[in-house]
């Protein structure tokens, strides 16, 4: 975090503030951990109190330059209205139908705290479980090498391959339009690809679409590694999900 | 070890099985042979006429022998199924020993929505939004893309909003045998005033 | 996880060992834990004061420990170390196990056309063909032969091309209800176009 450079900080903001201001997950957060400090109950809480210090709160995060999300606006809303509410008691009903009333935010921090607390809990228990160590075997070794692409495919999965199929076919929409490129073959690629291959070396994917070469190369040298792929003379190789893919010579 | 893993059916010759101990002695040489866990349909896949039942007996029976004789490991029930893992005391040493298996690194607003799904699902975003009071969907695809949570499905009614739900690598992560093994909120609560007493 | 390292840390603290016993119990975690042989001298590193004639000597009654109690694994010495290994007898069994582990292996390009008949369906080879820019057949040849995808019928009309369509094992595969579950492109974009929340 920045630290404050400004000279016009309120007398009123602790340092503490600082320290703490980018830990806060949303508004609820904030409020709940004003709550807290101020050792008030969640169904017993002072408006007027807390909503001064969450108002110091967001004055705090403007003066540091801090992206102050759109939620915690809202929330210094409702909390400006509740406290008007109590000032002034309500003459007009129907102003009051954007908002939400005192008993409602109570339910919804009290709801929020539960789930939080939860996530506390689930940590805890994750600490605990790092402390036990299964096995730490190569669940490949020993057991016949398929050297295929043994991706275990996922919903997700199938959404990446599609999203990238679609960025493809916009890909060589584009192509179309400028044409006057050298014109490279599939062909010559793909013979290009094998002899780097040859050497038993084995080439990163994405290394193959350097940002240098033409659109007309990429697309070209991305079917040319599919062709090679489909006549089985290479093989893709990836050891888990999300990691790089390999280009291997396959063997005769 | 998902249940939804499709898998294919392999002619590989393996010995008959005769009795109990034949049995047991098996389903321990592939527990030790195997880095996750492994659920009893799949151990079931190595037998040709063993119920499930038989196969729970057997294990439950390693994991008597294991506590027996004293081992420093011991046959745990996770993620719907059964791994072999050190006791916890030992970790101080095998810390020493090895850089451990990257887990996955969740940060606090992932914990959270993770609580809201764990708890909540099927679930849907705007659900976990509304819990957690902001904008929650940047956190949700890292879950998914973590393969915490996945997508179970759509909810029915105007809208069809995505439903969301943990995976069985949520449960080996924290070291849960299957979803009910979730503590219930009095039991949160007994937990956090235990570790953080006040 | 073939890339275990071997760490000594030896600022972290570990509670001392007062008695054989103890030590054995340590010398079998680690052992257990790590994908590699351990020799003497590593393990030496693990006491404050003991002796590798100390250390082998409860190596040993670990290792007839395995053999009174009929383990299917064993310690044995390889490598200028130690190492916990399943006996032989039982490597058809691993094998089969392992063998009937392989999942359904869709390879990218596999992958790509699945999606493809999944969210054009009924579609004909050459329309996959069109849209992957490459010849399409004996990948989609695969996902037939893998139940993904079925023949639906014949598009009417001249040439009374084949219709491709995806399949229940599909679904199950993918965790989706029905056809209808699967995402829309803009909830595409949402789950994929993440902005890192870390």
């Amino acid at each position: 975090m920045r630290p404050a450079t400004s000279t016009t900080t309120p007398q009123s903001v602790k340092p503490i503030y600082a320290i703490k201001l980018d830990v806060f997950e949303g508004p609820l957060d904030l409020l709940l951990h004003l709550i807290q400090q101020n050792e008030m109950a969640i169904t017993d809480i002072s408006i007027a109190e807390v909503t001064e210090q969450y108002l110091e709160y967001l004055n705090l995060m403007e003066l540091l330059d801090l992206d102050v999300a759109s939620e915690f606006l809202v929330m210094a809303a409702t909390l400006l209205h509740l406290k008007s509410q109590i000032i002034l008691p309500t003459k007009d009903a129907d102003d009051s139908y954007t908002f939400r009333d005192r008993e409602e935010l109570v339910q919804q921090l009290l709801e929020y705290k539960q789930f939080k607390d939860a996530a506390t809990t689930l940590e805890y228990y994750a600490t605990d479980h790092e402390k036990v160590y299964g096995r730490s075997i190569d669940p490949t070794a020993d057991v016949e090498d398929t050297r295929e692409v043994q991706i275990k495919a996922t919903l997700f999965d199938l959404l990446s391959a599609f999203k990238y199929i679609t960025e493809q076919e916009f890909l060589a929409d584009d192509y179309y339009e400028e044409i006057q490129e050298e014109p490279v073959t599939v062909e010559e690629k793909m013979e290009f690809l094998e002899q780097r291959l040859e050497s038993g070396e084995q080439i990163r994917f994405d290394e193959l679409f350097s940002e240098f070469a033409s659109k007309l190369d990429r697309i070209v040298t991305f079917l040319a590694t599919l062709e090679l792929i489909r006549l089985e003379r290479v093989v893709a190789v990836q050891s888990g999900h999300f990691d790089s893919i390999y280009l291997i010579k396959r063997d005769p | 070890m998902s249940d939804t893993q499709f898998q294919l059916v392999m002619d590989v010759a393996s010995p008959p099985v005769h009795n109990p101990d034949e049995m047991r002695s098996v389903l321990e040489a592939v527990l030790f042979a195997a880095s996750e866990p492994i659920s009893l349909e799949q151990f079931q896949q190595l037998f040709d006429d063993a119920s499930t039942w038989q196969i729970r007996q057997q294990l439950m029976q390693l994991r008597d022998e294991y506590h027996e004789t004293n081992r420093s490991f011991q046959l745990i029930e996770i993620a719907n199924g059964f791994q072999i893992c050190t006791h916890a005391e030992y970790h101080p040493w095998i810390q020493k020993f090895h850089t451990r298996q990257i887990r996955v690194k969740l940060s606090a607003s992932a914990l959270e929505a993770l609580a809201i799904v764990a708890y909540k699902q099927p679930v849907t975003r705007s659900e976990v939004e509304e819990i957690r009071g902001v904008n929650s969907d940047s956190v949700l695809n890292s879950l998914i893309e973590k393969r915490m949570v996945r997508i179970a499905g759509r909810k029915p009614g105007p809208g069809r909003s995505l439903l969301l739900a943990t995976t069985d690598e949520f449960l080996e992560q924290f070291g849960l045998k299957d979803l009910s093994a979730l503590p219930s909120l009095e039991e949160i609560e007994e937990i956090l005033n235990r570790e953080d007493p006040e």
